[in-house]
């Protein structure tokens, strides 16, 4: 049964960290600021529940998978929120998408 | 050995980056902005020097026989409120400054009043 | 293992950022970074915490969320209120 | 009670000001920061009579025994420093209420006494204090009053000099960190009776000595030693009157302390193959400052400038008497620190209710003023014979000392240079006594702009008594000099004979 | 923003370094309060202009830093080796603090002990000079007075409103304060304390301020509140002290407060922290308020 729950949250963990790496992959590789706010926001909330999950696994029952808990409800609840302010801020403040298609013929 | 220095030493170059951004640059906010990585390199510093391989944190653990030293968080923690105190100051001094003078760069300012 | 490999893991994406940070090229992707990292630590803690056999520290780990977000939200409203200022300023 | 002085001295003050704050009302907040400066004086006075009959009184906050609690150690010399700093304190306070009521708007009166509290125990903190740690938190309260009192100044030119203050001040005691830090990492104690003790077996270190040299930085830069003194003339220019009278009086000084508490109490024997280089540096530096700042004193048309100038010079004095290294030599030193507290108090009250008059104090506008204002600048002329070094003030008993213990080491040419020193003073002294009594007023621009000035003729009385009694002290301790003298050389005998 | 991650990594590191409650008050303040201040300095400073900057001093304090730079390096030469356990430091006045304070105070958070017993005169410091900076800045930007609520910055904040930002802040100030209030009381037995709690305390009334405006905030903290409360904090520290000092026991002694030695340290700690908490939270919020005051200040005169 330990082992399981183990392997279980090593998954957890593992899951976790390809998709950390693959959000900031995506924020230094695309080309303007929606894209990488789209990389960033999507994969965080994901990768961190996955993460915490894994810790939580390994915790077992007690005041550790309680605060585990909060925090992860924390994030469930910033980490959108602030991708939210940050896009509509952005959006607010005049920064336009790069139209893509526009700089590809550019290119051309 | 030369590599059990070599914490320090980058403490050093981080000091040094500080340093020379207040005494350099003209900008009043810079200046205070490279007060801070002064200061925060010299927080570094001592923690490092509270170091101790193999120890953990300094809360009572059952089991754990080695702990770092807390004295040099004690005077850190110290350290960085006063920091912060200090650098609340200078920046509602950088507020007033631009209120009477209308710029925040040095240079402008000794121009004005030839101090 | 696990543990550690995210450790590493973290820390790279960590570094990664710190990219992005620098290049900006807008405010809006230095915040986004920032925020980016911001969250990354917050899992480092609490995974260091884990490794070091302390899970006590995740009292910091929960604080450092908190902060996160409050310091994000805090500096897009100072942005959002420098522009207005200035927006008025040029009317 | 008795046996609490120590910490009573510091603590007066420190929990006064926030009581202060909770006052509010610009008088009521005057009268209550003056009797918790009183209380402090008396408090000082004490603890140095307590001295006197006991020798050094050592007293453990929180109960906690030596290295490990904070302590407070008090000898013959900062018990000294604690009499001048907590004496000119008391007497700066009485005159503030008049010498801030132009400068400062109502509102912020009560934030001026709280702030100017802090100082003041900020200072008496640094001073107390027996632990390495400790002297920077209280320099830092300390050097934060002081950058809040100085950008209440009304010109905008005292915002920019706290601000220079604030980074060169910041600096410094960062160095000072990080000295400390060096020391705390060779020897793993902040106490300094505990550090003198344990520097010797690691004195060859490299480590020592930076944190020798940082530490030294760290004090020059705050105690305005001659190369690193550009802030000081901005900063005593542009603060308020009051403020400068305080900080000329005292936070140089307390800076001197504690130049002398680390380089005669901790690192005394530490770096001996150093100290004849150390003692030529201060000798060279303490010339330098001398003869440059006198001579740019001359220059100047602000007198308040001019005074600034001159403590800088002054500073170079008592960094002779160090680089003498000797107990005739650091006996000058602390003699001159009481000294020039006297003088440079007494003068730049006497600044204050002029400028309380004129509004600035340019010496143009002064033409004539003697006779408006008599009790004035008699002040001010003895004060000036004082800080020549005429004979019967106090100036001049300090200056003799300096001068027979460089002959007691036959170093001639440096009592050449204290006489230089002391006639390039006649110059700056005599431009200003001359422009008030021998030359005819310039009643056209006073017709034309202030009426005050005619119609109100002498400085108000709460400002002549401060001024009257510090000039009085300045003749006092000029011809019945056992009190001061007697102390500095216990004082002077306790760090070379102690260490 | 740079400036935040980097207290973020700062304090990352001090987190490796097994430095926690530094750790702590490095987030709440190299990414909390700092940045935060920094950004409402830019807001009525104004972003800088580019400027060539003057060519002559660079090389000087190049010359400057580099000199201090190899001084330090020199004086690290022989200094024992990182995380040495032999190392003088560890071995002088620090093993006492590691082997008896769980004994001798009862708590098992040595930093707590060191810093709110051993040291706790440096702790009192410390709240001073926190107050003092309080003092400075409300001398420096409140000297005039305040016309009766006017806010133009809540104008602004109106404009974009950001509906769902005001909802999650809704959800999740409440909880902030808890935990603030949760971070100053476990101080003894986790990392945490007085400080922290008091900048976790203002945070959450500064996110309040940035979402609702400073009309409502004043409501619950007004100018006075907070200023007569920052004095209290400190008066409430040193009346720890003076209670011992009434007792006949040496200045912050904590043993007059009760029998047991433990339990007089354990109420001396808390009420040293609460006093803490109280005066960092006040200055905190006068300081913010302050700031926000003067870009309001800066508006006005844009307007005329």
């Amino acid at each position: 049964m330990e082992l399981i729950v183990s392997i279980i949250s090593g998954v957890c963990l593992l899951a976790g960290s390809f998709l950390v790496l693959s959000g900031v992959i995506g924020v230094i590789r695309f080309p303007d600021f929606y894209t990488r706010i789209h990389a960033a926001g999507v994969t965080e909330t994901l990768a961190a529940s996955l993460i915490l999950i894994g810790l939580m696994l390994i915790a077992g029952w007690g005041i550790v998978l309680l605060k585990l808990i909060l925090i992860l409800l924390l994030v469930l609840f910033t980490s959108p929120t602030a991708s939210h302010a940050l896009g509509k801020a952005a959006w607010k403040s005049g920064l336009k998408p790069t139209n893509l298609k526009q700089r590809n013929e550019d290119r051309n | 050995m030369i590599l059990d220095l070599f914490n320090y030493w980058v403490v050093i170059a981080l000091m040094m980056i500080g340093f020379f951004i207040v005494i350099a640059r003209g900008n009043l906010v810079k200046k205070i902005i490279g007060l801070n990585i002064f200061q925060t390199s010299v927080f570094i510093f001592y923690i490092s020097a509270g170091k101790v391989n193999g120890g953990t944190a300094p809360i009572v653990v059952e089991g754990a026989k080695l702990y770092s030293n807390p004295l040099p968080h004690v005077l850190i923690l110290t350290a960085i409120v006063v920091g912060i105190a200090t650098t609340a100051l200078a920046l509602s001094l950088v507020i007033r400054i631009k209120a009477n003078y209308g710029s925040v760069e040095e240079s402008v300012i000794l121009k004005q009043d030839k101090l | 293992m696990a543990l550690i490999i995210t450790t590493i893991t973290l820390l790279v994406v960590i570094a990664l950022a710190l990219i992005r940070a620098f290049a900006g090229p807008t405010v809006f992707d230095r915040i986004l970074a920032g925020n980016l990292i911001g969250t990354k630590v917050v899992l480092i803690i609490a995974v260091m915490g884990f490794l070091f056999g302390r899970p006590d520290f995740l009292d910091v780990a929960l604080t450092y969320a908190l902060i996160n977000f409050i310091s994000v939200i805090g500096v897009l409203r100072f942005v959002e209120i420098t522009r207005r200022s200035r927006e008025e300023d040029k009317s | 009670m008795i046996s609490h002085l120590p910490i009573l001295q510091v603590i007066i003050p420190l929990l006064g000001a926030p009581a202060c704050l909770l006052l509010n009302r610009p008088n009521l907040a005057w009268l209550f920061s003056i009797l918790v400066s009183v209380l402090t004086l008396i408090t000082s006075i004490a603890l140095l009579m307590q001295v006197q009959a006991q020798g050094t009184i050592s007293y453990m906050l929180g109960g906690w025994e030596a290295p490990w609690g904070i302590e407070y150690r008090i000898d013959f010399i900062n018990a000294f420093v604690l009499v001048i700093v907590s004496a000119l304190g008391a007497i700066t306070l009485i005159a503030a209420k008049d010498g801030i009521s132009k400068e400062i708007a109502e509102p912020k009166q009560p934030l001026f006494y709280v702030s100017f509290l802090l100082c003041l125990a900020g200072l008496l903190g640094i001073t107390a204090t027996g632990d390495a740690f400790n002297i920077f938190v209280f320099l830092e309260i300390s050097s934060l009053a002081t950058y809040t009192l100085i950008a209440m100044g009304d010109d905008r030119r005292a915002l920019w000099s706290s601000y220079q203050y604030l980074i060169v001040g910041t600096i410094g005691a960062t160095f000072i960190l990080i000295g400390i830090g060096l020391m705390y990492m060779m020897t793993g104690t902040l106490n300094i009776h505990d550090l003198a003790e344990r520097l010797p077996a690691v004195t060859a270190s490299n480590a020592v000595l930076a944190s020798y040299a940082f530490i030294l930085v760290g004090v020059a830069l705050k105690l305005a030693l001659f190369p690193l003194h550009f802030w000081l003339p901005n900063a005593y220019t542009y603060a308020p009157n009051i403020v400068t009278v305080f900080l000329a009086g005292t936070a140089t000084k307390v800076a001197i302390y504690l130049l002398i508490r680390f380089n005669f109490d901790v690192y005394e024997i530490s770096a001996p193959q150093f100290k004849y280089m150390i003692n030529m540096v201060f000798i060279t530096l303490g010339i330098m400052a001398v003869i440059i700042a006198s001579w740019t004193a001359i220059y100047q048309t602000n007198i308040k400038r001019m005074l600034a100038y001159s403590s800088v010079a002054q500073i170079g004095y008592m960094i002779l008497g160090f680089g003498l290294d000797s107990v005739s030599g650091l006996q000058a030193s602390l003699l001159h620190l009481f000294n020039h507290a006297l003088m440079k108090g007494g003068l730049f009250i006497a600044l204050t209710a002029v400028a309380l008059k004129l509004g600035k104090v340019e010496l143009d506008d002064l033409n004539g003023l003697a006779k408006k204002m008599p009790w004035t600048f008699a002040a001010f002329v003895i004060g000036g014979l004082s800080l020549i070094g005429v004979p019967l003030t106090v100036g001049f008993v300090s200056k003799w000392y300096l001068v027979v213990a460089a002959a007691e080491q036959q170093q001639w040419y440096i009592i050449g240079f204290v006489l230089l020193g002391s006639l390039l003073a006649v110059i700056y002294i005599w431009r200003v006594v001359e422009a008030a009594w021998f030359k005819p007023p310039k009643e056209l621009q006073n017709a034309a702009g202030n009426v005050t000035a005619t119609t109100s003729r002498e400085a108000p009385v709460l400002i002549l008594i401060p001024l009257w009694i510090l000039i009085l002290a300045n003749i006092y301790f000029g011809i019945d000099t056992r009190f001061p003298v007697s102390i500095s050389q216990q004082a002077a005998q306790l760090l070379f004979g102690g260490a | 923003m740079l400036f935040s991650i980097y207290g973020l990594i700062s304090a990352s590191f001090f987190m490796s370094m097994d430095a926690v409650d530094v750790a702590f008050t490095e987030a709440a303040v190299g990414a909390g309060v700092s940045p935060l201040l920094m950004l409402a300095t830019l807001a009525s400073v104004g972003r800088y202009q580019k400027k060539p900057t003057d060519p002559e001093i660079p090389k000087v304090a190049l010359l400057l830093v580099i000199i201090t730079g190899i001084l330090l390096i020199i004086g690290t030469l022989d200094m024992p080796a990182f995380g040495a356990a032999d190392a003088p430091a560890h071995q002088h006045v620090a093993p006492r603090y590691i082997k008896e304070s769980p004994e001798e105070i009862g708590i098992p958070n040595m930093v707590t002990s060191v810093l709110a017993s051993y040291r706790a005169y440096d702790t009192l410091g410390e709240v001073v000079v926190i107050f003092t900076a309080g003092i400075g800045v409300l001398s420096l930007l409140n000297f005039r007075r305040r016309r009766r609520n006017i806010h133009l910055i809540d104008d602004i904040i109106a404009i974009d409103e950001h509906k769902i930002l005001r909802i999650v802040s809704k959800i999740l100030i409440p909880p902030i304060l808890i935990f603030g209030l949760y971070v100053q009381f476990h101080g003894d037995f986790g990392p945490g304390g007085g400080f922290q709690a008091g900048v976790i305390f203002a945070a959450a009334i500064i996110l309040y301020v940035l979402f609702f405006g400073v009309k409502y905030a004043h409501q619950v903290v007004n100018q006075t509140f907070v200023r007569v409360f920052s004095a209290i904090g400190v008066l409430l520290y040193g009346s720890v002290g003076v209670v011992s000092l009434l007792n006949g026991k040496n200045f912050l002694d904590y043993h007059v407060l009760a029998e047991n030695p433990t339990t007089a340290q354990h109420i001396g700690i808390l009420v040293i922290e609460l006093g803490v908490g109280i005066t960092v939270a006040c200055v905190m919020i006068l300081i913010f308020f302050s700031f926000i005051e003067n870009i309001e200040k800066v508006i006005q005169e844009l307007r005329k």
